[in-house]
């Protein structure tokens, strides 16, 4: 029996049963149970796939670039989860929400989670799209579930930039098919990645490369490429913080995943075409311009949660500026980055959520002296960002390094932009984290119930990483690394 | 190094001791004929400074431990400079003990003492000295080390005793670096042992004074070895200009003919140079504090020329 | 190859596409609301029609389903829905005259060329009549983006983004024979689900706003009042 | 008994510092865990350090080690050969200090509300840091330790987060530290390119092309320049370093810009490998007027912390002087000489850890005492707290570099090397080094002045402030941690031929040649080239100075009894008071005229409401204005540009991506 259909489908079995239980109490630990369950599917999966290989059923597949995904997903939905639930409880006792929207929630919450896990496993490259439509329809009616304004409009601009975005990726889907029915003569296979793969160097380049504009447009708009990325901080800012943990954390990395997945299609395709490094220098190109123009808007920041989506716009430009670099050691950076910028990213939105209820607003002007009130927050945020600014000897250090090290070695000129951006991004980042974190309390200043533990634990996650990879995870990214660059690096 | 080495140079240091207020009484002396005066006696300067270490010593109450060793510290320092400093023979050891960079260190440890010594009172006039002293040989004591650097490198050598052989066994070149280096020190003396016109040793005018200024508060024995220094700085720079740049007659060996003649010459040579401070500081005028800077930078320029003279002219070609 | 040469049936089809071009310059300029869905529904029936005659002629039995989804979805049910959303929030009488209607049919001529000559090099050894339905589809695609981009009316975005997905499923059935089905349920349960979101937006926007004009919903911006 | 090697005590020091850190997170419950426990481990971390770092000098050799840490393909390796062995003395002998001076001073953070384990965990993470970044063997450890060493000292920085300065110095700090991390990222990252790997000993092997040699060795200088605080990248130093607790400033000044000097020689002369004369003006230029800016800015400064923070400045253009020095005599082909310059470098490294920690440490305990750092309040502080007094007068003496102190040797030492510019060919060369002496020259004359000043004001005289007049003697625990580098600062100074013996391993490590000639003629003689060209014999010096004075003093001074005490001389007026002392500001007025076009000086006199007159003067750093602010305006001005992407309405977003989708097809097809 295999745990892939646990993988998929618990999530969706919770999603239906949350969608019909009235106890809001209830609900919260249900939604712990059913995301900690897919997290133990997803363990047994990733043994099984260590063992085996590769494990394909019908139409999903799953390999050592997914895998990891999926214990990811799994994981920092199950940790969000955990946090979830005493602070929707915090929430509702404000009264921002009812019991109406808390029973959604928990619904979306599943529902998302299933999208992402099946985006993530299936082979199915229509599926792939109709899974990331599908995260977008769940998370929609969230960013909007305060009902103020500014979420109605930040749920709208979500909602339609998604859409147009990914309507484009679907004809880019249907040009992908199109090229592969010249090749491929089994209608139904005509969109699995794998027999694409297998045959890639016959697809015709000049539809391929058209393609993969469509492509990189519609899933670029998800990962938050500038300039399509306008959605992510609104979306970010105004839904409730634990879909602003996932969304960065994990709906970020799924598109990235699907760009880099058709990245690999469209280099084989165009390996003896005139530009065998188009989508390369696409990507590139796209990921710089989003690593420095999300680093300069860091710096004009009046609210905190969009501050940090904005910081996640400026690490997916970096990922996707290595996976376009390519080489072996580039894309095992791209790697280990996308892990623990998910990781380190919805601890510090875990942590962004506490100190947003802590100070009673989101405004980064009115968010002060947190290490004072509440010393756990208050260094749980210094630290996240300290993380994520990269310092070692936390994770987002080491990857860093790893890309760094790589653009030197094969694209020198590129180090000078990247190391303006980084520079420029830090200070955006901690010209707006001092004041709220040090400095006297304002009045009447009270800490809030909190549960710390995922930040503990993600942030240690983190801390070990950047200590040393173990080795079975070395060895998974490798081999995703083989699969993605051709060459293993080890 | 001998035994009679040591002995020779602890006659000498001696003797810097004893002759130093000789000077200062002989330039007061010929300062005064110059001005129509008949003046004291050229011994004046020891019946002074007998006098002053019979007085009692007297210190301010809120003078500390600093006010009361640094006239020790001062003496000694400057002395021990002195001491390497070849006087009648270049066979000293001292003067492997203590280079040219060393006797500069020397002074500024004694300079550095003094200073603090005027601060410690806590009286306005003190901290005035101390901060214009420091002004000024902060930018003389630059000089200073070029103008010797000049000497040095061109004998490869910061041993002054080697200098002065080096001097002794080259033929008779006439080098312009030298020449820059000769006027540079000159001025740095002039600065650095508080004459006109960058101070006045006669004067207790607070507008103008500087040396003065800081040892203001001090009486008794006190300020007789402050006197005491001064005049031994005075000689010090008398006898580095005279036996440097001029050191014909001094003697290369221990025998004592050699000795007397050298003592002789340099006494002759001081005395010359002397006259020469004497009639410089009857004929100017004390300048402005801030015209002190101009001065000394004239010091600086002029022996930085000779330094780049030197390494340019000289070495390379 | 010329369009002579081309069976009956793939003439006939190429006839439909270049109708369902004008549908989407109707609906570009149309200024009342409820005209404009009964343009949208007429493109929906256009685009069910040409997958039924992709069906008959490559004897794909799946297709047929598809082309009753299609007319199901996107020429009864979707403009059924907008029709009832617009009459409850009273917009029947709504009318929204372009403001530069030159420059946008401009425009849209430009994107319609732009797409030809995209289309051109890709597929030269291919059939004529391929190249020329992908041209058209990826043109109805664009100018259901233009629409979106000039429109300052949610529910006219939101036929923006239908006609859209109009045109992605015109170039998925004629070029491609249609996607495999799963993926074709897929799609339609997510347009329908999209549909059933956009009119829960409707309301929210016009209860937070009192409008459904998106040019007024300007709230998050990052310009700062003073230097605006 | 166990003899323990090198390595293992070195491993140790790092573990104990990593304890110090753990065991200070208790310290929040029980506070006096810090002073009881948390700082001796401290301390005994230093010890071990020390001790590893003599061990490696003494015996010399590699030892290596891998550590079950890092990259799958890339280990954490450590290294302790002698370079490193010289730079954990320099660290363990400081950290010793500060930790038995912490042991006291930390007791004033007991009842205030900051947070103790961050104070005692970040220390000990710091010094972990600073430790491994000497140990480390390949690039990826380097770049961890180095950026842990960074981070934890800004957190120490941040310590006393209430004023909104101290936070702007922490955050610049942070910055600055992150730029300069990047900076020598990529220098390794060329060194990796072309050695092919990231440890150490592929990068020796790397054969680079000048070109190439030269963009790592300019990366190298920036990166490690800007942690050093040169000229002109320093402006955040005197910012960061006075902010911290005090035992901190001394570690952050007196160790953690060496680490910086250590990461320059083990890039530059160690992996580069190669000498070019290029580089050695660059380094020389930046040097002197690191040297010459440092000392101006700390004589127009009158808070005392700052002050010292902009004389690290200065002393680390002095090292830069004599590395800059040893690059340039040895791509010219003088080794002796080249070696001279490196020893004397390496000389003043170790000279200014020690009396620069030895100041900091004197301005903490002013600190705890008194609670102020304005020299403008201070005075008389001799009085109140003589054996603070006298080892702060020691670090003066040794820091003005004036004999018999070590401050004078290492500069006899750098002297002695420029005096060697008759051996080189070019006359532009030769030119250049008498410029580098005279900077050299005045940067001690000025530094001296300085330091007059700060004794004079803060130590002599009379209080200005009431509280400085009440203030109280600190503990034991802090005076023993001054008396030892004070102690050291005499040692150095006096015995220059038996410590220059025990660092000639690192010359003989790294250039392949040693300094032998130096005290081949015995102990009492320091000859760096030989005899005839330059001796100095400075236990003779000490000595004479030492016993005349004492014979001075017993002679003349037996009447110590005799010396009446009176009033000081008031020209007949009112007694002189305090306020009538001369202040630092006026003390520095002369030069801040001369130099006032450095300076970028605000000064002038306002009325106030009751009908007087106030004076102001104000002096800030001119890299300010011509360099950081110009960047910072850039990054402002293209950050409110860009907002206009985010303009709020949706049209538009559409449009953006219409036009990218257009225009990517356009491009693509």
């Amino acid at each position: 029996m295999s745990a892939l259909p646990w993988v998929v489908f618990t999530p969706l079995a919770g999603a239906l049963l949350l969608a019909s239980i009235r106890r809001p109490q209830w609900a919260g630990w249900i939604n712990v149970l059913v995301s900690a369950v897919t997290f133990l599917a997803t363990l047994v999966l990733a043994f099984t796939v260590a063992e085996q290989g590769v494990l394909a059923v019908s139409m999903f597949r799953v390999d050592a670039f997914n895998v990891y995904l999926l214990v990811l997903t799994a994981f920092v939905g199950m940790t969000t989860a955990i946090f979830s639930r005493p602070y929707m409880q915090y929430v509702r006792d404000t009264g921002r929400v009812n019991r109406r929207g808390m029973r959604l929630y928990h619904a979306m919450f599943q529902t998302f989670m299933f999208t992402m896990l099946l985006a993530l496993s299936t082979d199915n490259l229509g599926v792939l799209w109709v899974a990331v439509e599908g995260a977008t329809l769940a998370t929609v009616l969230l960013v909007s579930l305060y009902r103020t304004p500014e979420a109605i409009e930040a749920a709208w601009k979500y909602f339609i930039l998604c859409g147009v975005g990914i309507a484009l990726a679907l004809f880019g889907t249907v040009l992908l098919y199109f090229a592969a029915q010249h090749v491929i003569e089994d209608p139904a296979a005509g969109l699995s990645w794998s027999a694409l793969h297998a045959v890639a160097p016959q697809l015709q380049p000049s539809i391929m490369g058209l393609a993969f504009v469509f492509l990189l447009v519609g899933y670029g708009t998800k990962i938050g490429l500038v300039p399509m990325h306008q959605w992510l901080p609104d979306a970010h800012s105004e839904g409730p913080t634990p879909m602003s943990a996932v969304l960065s954390g994990l709906l970020l990395n799924v598109a990235l995943y699907a760009v880099v997945r058709l990245k690999m299609l469209v280099d084989g395709s165009l390996a003896n075409a005139d530009t065998p490094h188009l989508a390369g220098y696409l990507l590139m190109g796209f990921g710089l311009l989003s690593f420095l123009v999300a680093g300069l808007f860091l710096h004009r920041q009046r609210d905190i949660k969009r501050m940090f989506s904005y910081s996640s716009i400026e690490h997916m430009g970096l990922m996707t500026f290595a996976f376009g670099l390519g080489g072996p050691l580039a894309t095992f950076g791209a790697l280990l980055h996308m892990l623990v910028h998910s990781l380190t990213k919805s601890a510090i939105f875990v942590t962004v959520g506490h100190a947003a209820h802590i100070a009673g607003t989101q405004s980064i002007d009115h968010i002060r002296g947190l290490i004072r009130t509440q010393p756990t927050v208050g260094w749980g945020l210094l630290l996240g960002v300290a993380a994520i600014a990269g310092f070692p000897p936390f994770g987002v250090f080491t990857s860093e390094f790893l890309l760094l090290t790589a653009t030197m070695k094969t694209q020198p000129w590129f180090a000078v932009p990247l190391l303006i951006g980084l520079a420029v991004a830090f200070a955006g980042l901690f010209r707006h984290l001092h004041p709220m974190v040090y400095g006297a309390v304002p009045e009447g200043q009270q800490p809030v119930p909190a549960n710390m533990l995922p930040v503990a634990v993600h942030l240690g996650l983190v801390l070990w990483l950047g200590l040393s990879i173990p080795g079975f995870l070395a060895r998974w990214l490798d081999r995703a690394t083989e699969l993605i660059a051709g060459v293993p690096l080890l | 190094m001998s035994q009679a080495g040591w002995g020779l140079a602890v006659a000498q240091a001696l003797l810097y001791v004893a002759l130093a207020p000789l000077l200062a009484g002989w330039i007061r002396k010929v300062k005064a004929s110059l001005q129509n005066r008949r003046g004291p006696s050229v011994l004046q300067p020891y019946r002074d400074l007998r006098k002053l270490f019979a007085k009692e010593a007297r210190m301010a109450h809120t003078a500390s431990l600093v006010f009361r060793a640094a006239p020790y510290v001062v003496f000694i320092a400057t002395w021990l400079a002195a001491a390497a400093i070849p006087l009648v023979t270049t066979k000293l050891p001292t003067a492997a003990m203590a280079d040219v960079i060393v006797i500069v260190g020397l002074l500024a440890l004694a300079r550095f003492f003094l200073a603090l010594a005027g601060m410690d009172v806590g009286t306005a006039f003190g901290g005035m000295g101390a901060s214009r002293e420091m002004f000024v040989s902060a930018l003389a004591e630059p000089a200073m080390l070029m103008a010797v650097f000049t000497l040095a490198m061109t004998a490869h050598s910061t041993n002054l005793a080697s200098v002065v052989d080096y001097q002794l066994l080259g033929d008779n070149i006439l080098r312009p670096s030298y020449m820059f280096a000769l006027a540079g020190l000159v001025l740095v003396a002039v600065a650095e042992t508080g004459r006109i016109p960058v101070d006045n040793p006669a004067t207790h005018l607070e507008l103008t004074m500087i040396h003065e200024a800081m040892i203001l508060e001090y009486s008794g024995r006190h300020l007789a070895i402050m006197e005491w220094a001064a005049q031994l700085k005075l000689l010090l720079y008398g006898v580095l200009l005279a036996n440097v740049f001029f050191p014909w007659g001094i003697a290369e060996g221990t025998d004592p003919a050699a000795l007397g003649m050298g003592l002789a010459v340099v006494v002759g040579k001081l005395a010359v140079l002397g006259a020469a401070l004497a009639v410089s500081e009857t004929v100017l005028a004390k300048m402005r504090l801030f015209r002190a800077p101009d001065f000394l930078n004239l010091a600086l320029l002029l022996t930085l020329l000779g330094l780049l003279s030197h390494v340019i002219l000289e070495v390379g070609a | 190859m010329s369009l002579e040469q081309l069976p009956l049936l793939q003439q006939l089809m190429l006839v439909l596409a270049a109708v369902v071009l004008f549908t989407s310059f109707a609906l570009l300029e149309q200024a009342r609301l409820v005209a404009a869905i009964h343009a949208f529904a007429w493109q929906g029936v256009l685009v069910a029609m040409v997958t039924a005659i992709v069906a008959a002629s490559g004897g794909l039995a799946h297709l047929f389903f598809s082309a009753a989804l299609t007319l199901a979805l996107k020429a009864l049910l979707i403009p059924w829905m907008l029709h009832r959303l617009v009459r409850r929030l009273e917009l029947d009488r709504h009318r929204e005259p372009l403001r530069r209607p030159a420059l946008v049919v401009m425009g849209a001529l430009a994107l319609v060329i732009f797409s030809y000559w995209l289309v051109l090099p890709l597929v030269q050894q291919e059939l004529l009549f391929t190249r020329n339905i992908v041209a058209v589809s990826l043109a109805v695609v664009l100018i259901g983006l233009l629409m979106m981009v000039i429109r300052t009316q949610a529910v006219a975005q939101v036929l923006g983004f239908m006609s859209m997905e109009n045109g992605l499923f015109l170039a998925a059935v004629s070029a491609t024979g249609g996607m495999p089905l799963v993926v074709e349920l897929g799609v339609a349960f997510d347009v329908l689900v999209a549909m059933i979101l956009f009119g829960v937006f409707f309301f929210q926007i016009s209860e937070s706003i009192d409008s459904l004009d998106v040019d007024r919903m300007t709230r998050l911006t990052e310009r700062a009042e003073d230097d605006s | 008994m166990i003899v323990a090697s090198p390595l293992v005590l070195a491993g140790s020091a790092v573990a104990l510092a990593l304890v110090s850190a753990l065991v200070s997170l208790y310290s929040a419950r029980v506070p006096q865990l810090l002073r009881q426990l948390v700082m001796p481990l401290f301390a005994l971390a230093g010890l071990a350090a020390l001790a590893a770092g003599l061990g490696a000098l003494v015996q010399g050799g590699v030892a290596v080690a891998e550590l079950p840490l890092g990259l799958p393909w890339l280990p954490w390796g450590i290294r302790l050969d002698a370079l490193s062995g010289f730079f954990l003395c320099v660290i363990g002998v400081v950290s010793f200090a500060a930790g038995v001076y912490g042991r006291g001073y930390v007791r004033g953070f007991e009842r205030g509300g900051d947070s103790l384990p961050a104070l005692g965990g970040f220390t000990g993470l710091f010094l972990a840091g600073m430790l491994l970044v000497v140990l480390a063997d390949d690039a990826f450890l380097f770049m961890v330790a180095w950026e842990l060493m960074s981070l934890s000292s800004y957190f120490l920085v941040a310590f006393h987060h209430d004023h909104a300065a101290n936070r702007r110095a922490a955050f610049l700090y942070l910055l600055m530290a992150h730029i300069g991390g990047l900076s020598i990222l990529l220098g390794y990252g060329v060194l990796a390119s072309f050695g092919d790997g990231f440890a150490f000993d592929a990068m020796r092997d790397a054969e680079l092309s000048f070109g190439w040699a030269s963009v790592a060795f300019v990366l190298a200088f920036v990166g490690f320049g800007m942690k050093a605080g040169l000229v002109p990248l320093h402006a955040w130093l005197p910012e960061a370093h006075p902010v911290a607790p005090s035992h901190i400033s001394a570690l952050m000044s007196g160790v953690m810009l060496k680490v910086a000097v250590y990461g320059f020689i083990r890039v530059v002369f160690d992996l580069i490998g190669q000498f070019h004369w290029q580089w050695s003006v660059a380094v020389l230029a930046i040097g002197s007027v690191s040297a010459l800016m440092g000392v101006l800015y700390a004589l127009m400064q009158h808070d005392l912390k700052r002050l010292l923070a902009y004389h690290s400045v200065e002393n680390i253009g002095i090292i830069f002087i004599g590395l800059g020095l040893a690059l340039l005599f040895l791509s010219t082909g003088h080794p002796v000489v080249g070696t001279l310059a490196f020893v004397a470098a390496l000389y003043h490294t170790i000279n200014h850890a020690l009396f620069k920690g030895l100041l900091f440490l004197g301005a903490g305990a002013v600190l705890h005492s008194t609670h102020e750092r304005d020299l403008e309040q201070m005075g008389g502080l001799l009085r109140r707290m003589p054996w603070t007094g006298v080892f702060f007068l020691v670090g003066c003496i040794s820091i003005s570099a004036l004999p018999p102190f070590n401050g004078f040797v290492s500069e006899w030492l750098t002297f002695q090397a420029a005096l060697q510019a008759w051996r080189l060919d070019s006359g532009v060369l030769r030119s250049l080094i008498p410029i580098t002496a005279a900077v050299l020259a005045l940067t001690g004359a000025l530094a001296a002045a300085c330091f007059v000043k700060v004794y004079g004001v803060a130590f002599l005289g009379q209080a200005r402030s009431r509280h400085v007049r009440r203030a109280r003697r600190v503990p034991h625990s802090m005076r023993v941690g001054q008396g030892v580098l004070a102690l050291l600062c005499l040692l150095l100074g006096v015995l220059p031929t038996y410590f220059i013996d025990l660092f000639d391993a690192v010359p003989r490590q790294v250039l392949g040649r040693g300094l032998t000639q130096a005290s081949a003629h015995g102990w009492l003689w320091l000859t760096p080239i030989a005899p005839e060209t330059a001796s100095y014999g400075a236990p003779l010096v000490a000595i004479t100075l030492a016993v005349a004075l004492m014979l001075g003093l017993w002679l003349l001074g037996r009447g110590i009894r005799r010396v009446r005490r009176c009033d000081a001389w008031d020209c007949g007026f009112a007694p002189p008071t305090a306020t009538m002392q001369y202040t630092a500001s006026a003390f520095a007025q002369p030069i801040r005229r001369v130099f006032g076009l450095l300076f970028h000086i605000d000064e002038g006199l306002e009325a106030q409401h009751n009908g007087r007159l106030r004076h102001h003067l104000h002096v800030s750093d001119r890299a300010w204005g011509l360099l950081y602010m110009p960047v910072a305006r850039l990054v402002e001005r293209a950050a409110r540009h860009v907002v206009h992407l985010q303009s709020g309405n949706i049209r538009i977003y559409l449009g953006w991506t219409l036009a990218t989708l257009l225009v990517l097809l356009w491009i693509t097809a």
